[in-house]
Formats: C-alpha cells, structure tokens, sequence
C-alpha cells in the first residue's frame, strides 16, 4: 500500500539517485526541480487535451447523444485530432492590432496557469514546491491571467473583443473578493497558507475532518465554487466569450494555435481551481483506502464533472445579475461565513454547531431578502386602446 | 385582445428560502438526462449513419430511372418526349433512335437527365403511358464534378424491373398487375378481330 | 550576481518603458513589468510573503485600475497619445540627474554594517506583528481604505440628478 | 542566496526613484503621472524590503511598513484614477497644463 501511494516520490528518488553518480552534486537540485517541471508540463497539457475530451462527452450524454466517437475507440483522439487541426489553422492577426501585444496576450494567459499546478498537493509529499504561502501564490497568480485576457481583448482591435475583454476584467475582479474571502475560513481554522499543511489538517477518522462537514466549511465550499466557476468563465458565468451575443469574445480574432493557448488556459484553470477546491474543502488527498494521488485524482474528477454539469443545465447570466450575484449576495455571505466559522472556533461542539448554522441562516435570509424580485404575469391595462 | 406582461413584485418569504431549489432541479434533470442516456436502452436515438441506416420510407423519391423488363437494350421507354415535355425544369433530352433508312424506333437513341437541375417532382413518372420511367431511392449521388457526372446517360439510368419491386414493392406489384391486363386485353382483342 | 543584475535591468526597463512610451496601452503593460520584477526582488529578498501580496494588489488590481482609467479617458480614439514630453524636459532631466547624485553619495558613503539576517521571516510572524505590535495602525490603514474606496466611489460615480 | 550587498539594492531603488520621478515631471497625461508616483512608493518599498533583509532591528518592521505602504499606495492610486475620471468627465481632458481652473 505504502509503496503505491509514495509511487512517484519513489520514483523521483530514484531518478536523483541513479543521476547522482554521472552529475555533479551541484547541479542535483536543479534536477529534482526540474523533474517536478517535466512531470507539470506532461501533466497539464494531457489532462487539458483529455478536459476538452470529457467535457464534449458528458454533455452530449446529458442532451441524448453520444458525443465524439469516431476518431479513436470512444473518441479517445479527438483531442489529438483537434490539437493537430490548432497547428494547421493559419494564424491570422488583424491588420490594425499592435502585434506586441496581440503575440504576447496568449503567453500572458497560459503562463499563470501552468503556475497554478506548482502549488497544488498532488499527494502525500507530491507538491511541486511546498511554498508556505501557497495559497496566497495562486491567488496572486491568478489574477495575472485576469490581464492577461485584457490584453488579449484590447489587442485585437475590433469591438467585440474589447467588450468582451472588458466584461471579463470586470466579472474576474469582482469575483475575485469573494473567492478570497471564501477562503479566509480555511487559512483561520488551519493557521497556515501552505497547501500542504491545510490538507493534512483534514486528515483523519475516515475523512470526516474535511472541512466541508463543518457549517460554514459547507458555504464556503458553495461560495468558492461559484467564484472559481465565474473565475475560470465557465458556463453560467460565460458572459466574456458569449457566444450568442459577442462574438466570442476576447478571443475572437485568434485563430490556430494562440486560440488553442486561450483554451487550453480556460481548461488548465478550470482543473487547477477545482483541485484547489478540492484540497482546501474536500480534503485534498486524505481518504481511507485508495493511494493518495488517485483520492486527489478522483475529488478532482468529480468537481470538474460538476463543472462540466453545470455547462450542460444552465442558460447564460446577464452582466447586470451577473455583478450584483457577486457584490449583493456572494460577498456578504463570504463575510457572515467568517463570521460563522470565528463562532465555530471558539465555542464547544453542539453550541458551536448550533449558533453557527443560525448565523449563516439568518444571513441567508436577510440577503435573500434583497434578492431580485419574482415576476407574475398580469393583465395589461390599456388607458387608451380599448 | 389584452396582454400579459410580467409584474416584479418582491419575494414571499417561502420563496426566499427556496432561492437555491430551482438550481438544484434544474440540474436534477440533467443528471438523470445523463445517468439514463448509460441506463435506458431508447434514451439515445441517434443514428451512427455510415454504419446503422434508418430504413427508407416506401413512398420517398429521388431521381427518375429507366425500367426495362428483360434487357437492358429494349427499355419500356418508347421516346415519346411526353415526360421531357412536362418536366417543370426541362432537365430531360431524348432522341429518338433511326434505323439504317432513317425511319424512328420504338427506341431512345440517346436519353439524359440532368440530375442536378431535377426536383424530382415525379411528373415524368406519373406523365408516362409506358410506365417506363419511375423516381428512385437513391440518394449518395455525390460526383467529383458538376457539369459532366451529374448528367446522367441511359445507360447509368436504366435499372431492371426486379430493382424497381425491391424499392417499391406495392407500386411495382400494381404496375405488373395492370401491365398483364393490358397485355392480355391486347392479346384477345387482336385476336378476336382476327 | 548576474541573477541581480539580470532582474535589475528588467525592472528598470518596465519603470523606463512605463514612463517614456508614447502608446498608453504599451505603458501599462510595462507598468505590470516593472510590478512583476519587484516582486522578483522581494522573494530575492526572502520577503515571499510582500511579493504575493504585491502580485495580487499591484498587478491584479492596480495595474487594472491603471488600464480602465486609460479606457475611459481615451478621448483621442487613436492610442497614439499626444506628445509626452513637454518643453521642460532639460531642466526635469537635470533634477532627476542631481537626485540620483545626492542618493548614491549618501548610500556611498554611509558605512552599512553588512551584518545580513539570513533566516526567512515567516508569514507567522508577519501576522503576528501586525496585529499586536502594529494593531492601531493596521486599524488606521483599514480605515483609510474603506474612506479611499467610498471617496472614489462618490467622486466617479455619475450624479443622477444632473442628468434629469 | 550569495550576498548580494545592500548598497546593490539602495543604489537600484534611487534609479527606480529617479525615473518615477523623471517620469511625473515630464509627460503631460495625468494617467502616466500617476504611473510615476506608483514607481516611486515602490521602490521607496524595496528599500524597507531591503533593509529588512540586511538589519535584524528591522526585520519585522520592514516588511510591515512595506504591507502599509503598499496598501496606501492602492488608496492612493484609486482616489487619484477617481478624480482623473471626473476632471475627465467636467474637462474633457487629461493634459496636465490644460486643468489649471483654479489658477487665478
């Protein structure tokens, strides 16, 4: 058991140990990181190609069709065949776009988001690098990509790409607080921001640690899952490539392998912030009996399977909710959950269960209060027609 | 005649703590969309087209063919230019074959239809006293180009009566029916005269 | 050495470009390098903890706020902007010329005890301090950004009743 | 990390200084003057980060008063964006020498 789940620790050691005898002592550190590299920059892209792969699955089994089947088994190449079809789509750039910009929008998008997986607990001991600030790194990193798309949007000079891009800067910014706060539970109950230390805090008696059986653990968990969805520009929240009204968006004068990049950024997003959710919340890799990379493997899975099932059942917000869902509801309950969780800490069990599920009701109703207005339908009144 | 238009109004409290609920039947749905389309054996209808065929309906038509009961040399076709006559987008040319001294045949010498212009309306087939050209079920017609290959000659058009009974089993049955009696009627009346 | 110098010249480059471009657009951009390569300094300079901090304040919000403003005082739909450098731009060189002179002078001869504090400062500590010891400023500050942010609101906002 | 001495780090914070201010003085869009003033906390920041490194006395103070300075410096760069917007809005412009209103 033990050999299965340190299987790619061991596997590292021994790639150092066999290198030690042909390298110089100096350059082994340089060699464990770069091996930790090479198996993100392996990872990443597959899981991107086989992302794009399930997603067209899964939703076609939710419509009443099969989805792709005809490359490969099950469609299994697909994705090849789509990332061969990327490199030989001619790449246009529009006549009037600063070419600077334009060529540098996608690295701008990707390059956080390949930074998203160094700080993720794959498993036990399989952090790339076991940053104590972890937490705050992907944070940070992740807002670099919201320029990113700014860029992206502003250098292709035609109006829907800035719309979209504009639309993107201010849904990314305005989620991102309250995806922030989401999270301030987490780091108060475990003290640490290292991803790391917050896994191993959930450890234990059959994984009924985890933070999500706790009542503000169970809001946070929402609250962060509906910031990540709207980070990532997924389907409710998909409003900067809307398909139907604007073209698509900030990137819509992208074609080939740039356009491939923006996509596989959306992807690589999606997976990295449902891996975050699943370690801060789910518990990352503890789980009874399975090895420890296959429990984070699979929590992941699900998350990004409900991701996907969201795309499949809702209909597109309007930016007008979509802004007000952030700042009148999704903040303000981020800040009783905190509250919440403070209560939590500090009184015994049953109490502490106790008042601090009331306070998140109250909270609930209270906001829900000022929640947009049901519509009835009535008899219009003519003053003058009839 | 009056309108319905929607009115806001705020929130009854029931509503308010079922905020969440319509989310959650909404993807109710789309799971179980999902778990059927594993589970139930009609969930998913789609056709793989190459493979699996859905089964042609009996009365569907496409482009006109020649029928021809014994050889493919004397058609039923007697090159009357009844159906070039009557087809809306003129997309028949016949011509009459001659004999060595010039006199016509019961014969078309050389008889083309150009698919890509015809609607396959049906006219020639109903128009036809020999009933020697009836509408086709063959639909995977696709020709490398558009000027020469989509126009077809007598010989890509000809088919044997044994084709036309397995496309359309009834008609062609009807057909054959009224073809003896006629043949017979022909048969005794000379006869009798005789 | 050369990692130093590697990252000094990249973070003078973005400070240089963020000044002297004419496209306004362009400036930003190099704004946002010249926030990266800080925060490149800080983790050089074992502060991990003011480096993420200044990624996601600077870069995520200010380096955005920077963008949207030039959005939307763009009158001149063209990103070529009007000539920067105005007519003072002898005696402006000039001073920043005697400030660097002054600064350097002092940092020359002032005799800096290299006694260098190797251990990492953790975030631990970090937050410690500035709850107990800095409590009251760390009140303060809370308080100048809820004031900032309201007073910035206010003055953008459109005033409705102009408009009737 | 090899000792890279202090002056090494004053002596780059003067030049970021020295362009920020270079760059309030001279160009004539308020954005950009905002711009320089932002380059300008930063690296008085560096400086703070710098001497926290090189003097236990102020490890801990450094990087605290580097965490205030970066969030005035936010402040700061909000309520000026704010009123560059409203001057933009009145004025319908942004060059410095043209908002001089309250000049006698």
């Amino acid at each position: 058991m033990e050999l299965i789940d340190q299987l790619f620790v061991l596997l590292k050691q021994a790639i150092l140990k066999t290198s030690e005898s042909f390298l110089p002592p100096v350059f082994l550190p340089f060699l464990s990181i770069l091996i930790s590299i090479t198996a993100i920059a392996l990872f990443a892209p597959l899981t991107m190609m086989y992302l794009t792969w399930l997603e067209r699955k899964v939703i076609a089994r939710m419509q009443n069709r099969f989805g792709p089947n005809r490359v490969g088994i099950y469609g299994l190449l697909q994705p090849i065949a789509d990332g061969i079809k990327m490199l030989t789509k001619e790449d246009v750039v529009p006549l009037g776009a600063d070419r600077v910009v334009h060529f540098l929008a996608p690295v701008a998008v990707v390059v956080p988001s390949l930074l998203l997986f160094s700080v993720l607990p794959f498993g036990r001991g399989m952090t790339a690098v076991n940053l104590d600030i972890g937490l705050l790194f992907f944070i940070a990193v992740s807002s670099i990509g919201t320029l990113a798309i700014f860029m992206g949007g502003w250098a292709s000079r035609n109006k829907f790409s800035l719309l979209g891009a504009m639309r993107a800067l201010a849904q990314m910014i305005s989620y991102e607080v309250p995806l922030v706060l989401s999270v301030v539970p987490v780091v108060m109950m475990t003290g640490t921001l290292s991803t790391q230390k917050i896994v191993e805090a959930q450890a234990g008696w059959r994984g009924f640690h985890w933070y999500l059986f706790t009542p503000w653990g169970v809001v946070g968990f929402l609250i962060f899952f509906i910031c990540s969805v709207s980070e990532v520009n997924r389907t409710p929240f998909d409003i900067p490539e809307g398909e139907s009204e604007i073209v698509a968006g900030f990137h819509t004068e992208y074609s080939g392998m740039k356009f491939a990049l923006f996509y596989m950024a959306e992807f690589l997003g999606a997976f990295a912030y449902s891996a975050l959710g699943a370690t801060l919340f789910l518990g990352g890799w503890q789980g009874p009996l399975l090895p420890s990379w296959l429990w984070f493997g699979l929590k992941t899975f699900f998350l990004v399977f409900v991701m996907i099932w969201l795309r499949g059942t809702f209909p597109r917000l309007r930016v007008d909710q979509l802004m007000s869902y952030a700042w009148k509801f999704l903040l303000p309950m981020a800040l009783v959950n905190i509250l919440a969780a403070g209560i939590w800490h500090y009184l015994s069990f049953p109490l502490s269960l106790i008042v601090s599920a009331s306070v998140l009701l109250i909270g609930f109703i209270a906001l829900s209060r000022l929640a947009p207005t049901g519509t009835r339908l009535e008899k219009r009144v003519y003053r003058y027609a009839e | 005649m009056s309108f319905l238009y929607a009115k806001r109004y705020p929130l009854y409290a029931k509503e308010q703590l079922m905020l969440g609920l319509g989310i959650a039947k909404g993807m109710i749905v789309t799971l179980k969309q999902f778990i059927e389309s594993y589970t139930k054996k009609g969930s998913i209808f789609t056709v793989q087209y190459p493979e699996e065929r859905k089964p042609i309906a009996e009365a569907f038509r496409n482009f006109p063919i020649l029928v021809y009961d014994e050889t493919p040399e004397d058609p039923r076709c007697v090159a009357c230019d009844i159906c070039a006559k009557e087809c809306p987008p003129k997309c028949i040319t016949i011509v009459r074959d001659r004999d060595e001294q010039g006199r016509g045949l019961q014969k078309p010498k050389l008889f083309d239809i150009d698919v890509s212009v015809c609607m396959s309306c049906g006219i020639c087939e109903e128009v036809c006293p020999f009933d020697a050209i009836y509408m086709d079920k063959e639909f995977e017609l696709s020709a490398y180009n558009r000027m020469h290959s989509l126009n077809f000659h007598q010989e890509q058009l000809l088919r044997p009566n044994s084709y036309f009974h397995k496309i359309r089993p009834t008609d062609a049955a009807q057909i054959d029916a009224k073809r003896k009696e006629k043949e017979k009627a022909k048969n005794t009346q000379p006869g009798t005269t005789a | 050495m050369l990692f130093f110098y590697l990252l000094a010249t990249l973070t003078v480059l973005g400070a240089l470009g963020a000044t002297l471009m004419k496209n306004l657009i362009h400036c930003a951009l190099c704004l946002i390098l010249f926030f990266l390569g800080i925060a490149t300094f800080y983790i050089l300079l074992g502060a991990e903890f003011i480096a993420a901090v200044q990624i996601l304040i600077y870069v995520g919000a200010v380096a955005t706020l920077v963008l949207f403003a030039i959005m939307l005082t763009q009158n001149v739909v063209g990103e070529t902007t009007l000539k920067g450098l105005g007519q003072n731009r002898w005696w402006a060189l000039g001073l920043t010329a005697a400030v660097i002179g002054i600064l350097g002078s002092a940092i020359h001869h002032q005799r800096f005890s290299a006694a260098s504090y190797a251990g990492r400062l953790t975030t631990q500590e970090i937050g410690q301090a500035l709850v107990v010891v800095y409590a009251l400023p760390f009140e303060v500050v809370s308080l100048l950004l809820t004031g900032a942010m309201i007073g910035a609101i206010v003055i953008a906002m459109e005033d409705r009743k102009k408009k009737q | 990390m090899n000792t890279i001495p202090l002056t090494h780090f004053l002596m780059l914070a003067a030049v970021l200084f020295a362009i920020g201010l270079y760059g309030v003085l001279v160009r004539k869009n308020v954005v950009i003057v905002l711009m320089g003033i932002e380059i300008m906390m930063n690296s008085a920041n560096l400086n703070f980060i710098a001497f926290s490194k090189f003097y236990s006395a102020s490890r801990v103070t450094g990087q605290i008063f580097t965490l205030f300075g970066i969030t005035i410096a936010a402040a700061e760069v909000a309520v000026g964006l704010a009123l560059v917007i409203a001057i933009f809005r009145q004025a319908k412009t942004v060059e410095v020498q043209e908002i001089d209103t309250l000049k006698g």
